[in-house]
């Protein structure tokens, strides 16, 4: 777009670029301190996106830029697809969505190092910082992109969510990694030995796959912010191929705090992050294991039965789970409370902060059936309120429901905060069967004396909830 | 050559300590949307695929270098109004209260 | 040179940004410890009277380093040790609680 | 130094230089973060006085750097002097030393450009760039340096403390800076031109002079962090004069946290920072002004009257202020208070966040009196205790006990919150006289029911009291 300039302001073009690129910067460290938190991160969000406007601007009147044939084709034909994922993907599949996108920026990044080694006519042009940036641009560029690729598949179920693992697997992909970054440092001493390039371009491929496999879907979450951290870096390491300000700071921006945001996912779920990674935790010990203790006593409850209860209650208080996005029941439920509304009950809905399988789960699902925002109650806030509460409905929730996380310090969520649903005078929990949920440990509550359970899918369930309320 | 690689060198530790400072108690609500807004500015590398692909050069160089941008330009356009969409979602719900 | 004063000025305003974020919330009896440390710091100027001082050239500018060095040794040696000074005395009440 | 080592690494040595750089300003970021805590200050301040030894040491490698003598007599000269003064300054005066280390901190920058231009044989090998930094250093160290200075006098009382002003000085002082800009712009298009630097020099420092003259004394540690926040940005221009990434980014560091600490601290005060700029507050209606109600009734108490209410009362509690400082009056307070506690009356220290003229001025004043760190509550933790209190003992403290700052919007103290020493049952304040305090606003406590004043220097009074006390 240079060429569009009168020759005059072409001397301080590169500072201009500059200078607009410390403006671009600002923008995204401020939009990433709004996004903290919850009055301001759309804000943010905006500020990030003006921020990233001016950088693209700003980047066509680079002089290097010669043709826009490709540009604008590229641009338009991405665009296009972004837009359209953005737009039609459901709520209840954003995790997803995101663990594509993810995918897409690392691999971009890949072929930004690829494409620079390959436009240039004399390899020997590149010196050893450049080569090193190629070789770890290239790395984790494609680690990330197939790695977010194995997270997406899981989220989705075209893949097992189960930890896929056999012993001695962590150790291989450590050991490979390592060997990688011993063949980048031999690529930047040989260049010109392309081989290399594609062993090392390989290994970084199969590294995502079997780094990721091992870990269980409902880890997926904080694998996909880890992932987002590497291909920050893989923005950074482009950057230093580039020689451009720019990749480098919001690269390592987005480095820096996506291994921070990693850190305090984690922690919210009471986990370490090499727990996480190395510990094949969740999904392996799911299916059915906690049918064991199957002939404690359970007690059961009916439609008709379940409605005279929370008709003739005061305060009833919803807890959701993961079982409620399975199922899809947001609206029933939703209905429901509207119903025991209009009859004088007190309804309220006690949120986990790790309910469901991404943060922030259970609000997006329930603001999606346009629950009214004040009715969700955090933990803090909720649990002092089951004392006087008649009548607890748990719907899809089991981990965070589960007393073990109190009374069992051997257990796998000992000592992960959960709501005291037990302080109620009656709990009522829906799903399909006695299995256990991520965690993989049974639930003593289900045999409590002031529990019953509502078996079958939530949805149905509620709906059949729903009608014997008519009858009531 | 060498003395601006310590320059970006700087560059970069200094962009990442304020990355580790910006983070702080982020309220679990705020993780997807907060994991997502800052995915879509890992799209930055669209800046380098505009280089790699607009520059003269080799024209395998500048095909990857478009395919560059496509990937490039999905994840910034797509992360953006993706996280627009949940955060919206989240703000009407808050006013009405 | 051009370069390298925008890669300057970006560490310039990248360390601020790090500045702005790093003081938070900082109860009343440590301003002035805070302040007086921030000053020792501050102080770091002596590393270009160390270069003005010692590299070869017109006395004149070597004798005004030289003047620099006493200066800003002065400010970074009392700087560090009364800020040192004032929170050992904090420290020691806290312990014997 | 670089002549000692072998020649094989000196082609690594500027990098090498460079990455010690890297490690130093990470020290002085950690260190500044740890400084923020009171558990984790002192471990800050040596972090960041580690960070600076390593980036003194490194310097001394660089290649540039040929000749010792300067370097060495330098150091020891300014070593032994900071040391001297650090080691035997009383704690009472720790905001004039602060005061007095940065204005040569300032002073240093200033030079180090000067010599820097002084030293290049040819003034031509400066671009535009350097000569711009050089008139900025100059301009902010100079400025720095005679404002820290004024400040410095002020506090100890060689200037009076009043605001020495008269109308427009303010905008004189404005228009003198915005001249030295466009001076500095002139140098830089004509270097050869040496008056043009010299009057840069004097602007710069008649300036710090007259923009600090008009500020009251009491405001002074708001101007010293504001000047802190000056030298620093100095620094960072005495680096780009020398092309240091370490001066930079260290400089820009402490100029940005230092902005931030002064906005925190005029918050304390409950005042905008134009306002402690340009509002000549505090001292001018200082004097006497207050005994204008002098027909109102005061009830007057004496040494022995007081010890008997003391003596036989079950909780007391000590206010400190200015006046305590003033009179050096911390020993004789603990000694009252051992009197007291041991005859059973529980005494405990109510201290308000901006007693004194420097934040933390009673803590440290008490702390030198081997006060018990435990008795020491800050404002919150003693304001409910008041109401359970026999009798306030209010040793020098005038603002922070005023009630107007509670009742009269239109007085220069409303909105800042304070100790509500009349909920408690009795009142006495120890002062010389019914005259106002810091903020210049008369005290309507004096004349309350339940108060009662006991006139004279805090000292003398508290040594008559405790001699009392033996007699009860
Ligand atoms: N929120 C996050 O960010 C996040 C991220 C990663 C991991 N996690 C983990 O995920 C867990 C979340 O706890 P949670 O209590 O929400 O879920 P959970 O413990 O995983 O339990 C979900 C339950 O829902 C039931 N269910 C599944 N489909 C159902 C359907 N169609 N109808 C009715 N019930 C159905 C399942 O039991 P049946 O099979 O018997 O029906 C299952 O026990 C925690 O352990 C947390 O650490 C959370
Ligand atoms: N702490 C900080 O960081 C800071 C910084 C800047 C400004 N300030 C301001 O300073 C004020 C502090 O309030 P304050 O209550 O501590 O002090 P103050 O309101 O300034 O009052 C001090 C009182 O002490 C008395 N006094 C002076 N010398 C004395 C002596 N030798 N013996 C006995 N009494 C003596 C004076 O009255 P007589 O003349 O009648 O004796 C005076 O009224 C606030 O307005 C605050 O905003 C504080």
């Amino acid at each position: 777009m240079s060429v569009f300039l009168p020759e005059t302001i072409l001397n301080w073009l590169p500072d201009t670029i500059q200078l607009f690129y410390l403006v671009a910067t600002a923008f995204f460290i401020r939009g990433v301190k709004l996004l903290n938190s919850p009055g301001t991160a759309r804000k943010g969000n905006q500020f990030a996106a003006i921020g990233m406007m001016i950088g693209v601007l700003v980047t066509l009147f680079d002089q290097n830029i010669v043709e826009f044939e490709l540009i604008i084709g590229g641009i338009v034909i991405g665009g296009l697809i972004g837009l359209l994922l953005a737009k039609k993907v459901q709520m209840t599949s954003m995790p997803e969505l995101v663990a594509v996108f993810n995918g897409f920026g690392g691999a971009a990044s890949a072929l930004v190092a690829w494409g620079e080694l390959a436009r240039k006519p004399e390899i020997l042009s590149f010196d050893t910082t450049g080569l090193v940036s190629i070789g770890l641009s290239v790395f984790i560029g494609a680690l990330t992109f197939t790695g977010s690729f194995i997270a997406f598949g899981k989220l989705s179920g075209f893949i097992s969510g189960n930890a896929i693992t056999f012993p001695g697997l962590n150790m291989i992909n450590i050991g490979a990694m390592i060997a990688t970054l011993g063949l980048i440092g031999y690529f930047a001493f040989d260049p010109t030995n392309s081989t290399l390039f594609w062993v090392i371009l390989g290994i970084s491929l199969l590294v995502g796959v079997t780094s990721v496999i091992p870990i269980g879907g409902a880890d997926m979450p904080v694998v996909i912010s880890l992932l987002n951290s590497y291909s920050g870096i893989a923005a950074a390491m482009a950057g230093f191929v580039l020689q451009n300000n720019l990749l480098i700071v919001s690269g390592a921006l987005v480095g820096a705090a996506g291994l921070i945001l990693t850190n305090i996912m984690c922690k919210a779920m009471n986990r370490s992050l090499s727990n996480v990674i190395f510990g094949s935790f969740g999904g392996v010990a799911g299916g059915s294991a906690g049918i064991r203790d199957g002939d404690k006593n359970v007690h059961e409850t009916s439609a008709e039965d379940l409605a005279i209860q929370v008709a003739y209650a005061s305060k009833v208080v919803i807890v959701p789970g993961y079982g409620l996005a399975v199922a899809q029941a947001q609206h029933i439920v939703k209905e429901v409370a509207t119903k025991l509304e209009s009859r004088g009950v007190q309804v309220k809905y006690g949120i986990h902060p790790v309910a469901g399988r991404m943060p922030g789960h259970m609000n997006v699902l329930l603001a999606e059936a346009d629950v009214p925002y004040d009715l969700l109650k955090d933990m803090d806030e909720i649990n002092p309120e089951f004392t006087t509460t008649d009548v607890v409905l748990i719907i899809g929730a089991n981990d965070v429901v589960n007393p073990l996380a109190k009374t069992d310090p051997t257990g796998p969520i000992y000592g992960m905060p959960i709501l005291n649903v037990d302080d109620a005078k009656r709990t009522v929990v829906f799903k399909r069967s006695l299995s256990v949920g991520y965690a993989g440990v049974d639930n003593p509550l289900f045999y409590a004396e002031k529990n019953q359970m509502f078996f079958g899918d939530a949805k149905k369930s509620l709906q059949a909830l729903n009608e014997a309320l008519n009858e009531v | 050559m060498e003395v601006d690689l310590t320059l970006l060198l700087f560059i970069f530790v200094l962009a990442s300590f304020i990355g580790f400072e910006l983070i702080s108690k982020v309220p679990p609500t705020l993780h997807t949307p907060l994991m997502s807004g800052a995915n879509a500015i890992s799209g930055i590398t669209i800046v380098g695929a505009l280089i790699v692909a607009g520059s003269l050069g080799n024209p395998l160089g500048k095909w990857i270098g478009f395919a560059a941008i496509i990937l490039a330009t999905i994840n910034v356009v797509g992360g953006f109004m993706v996280t627009d969409r949940m955060l919206e979602m989240f703000k009407k719900k808050e006013d009405e209260k």
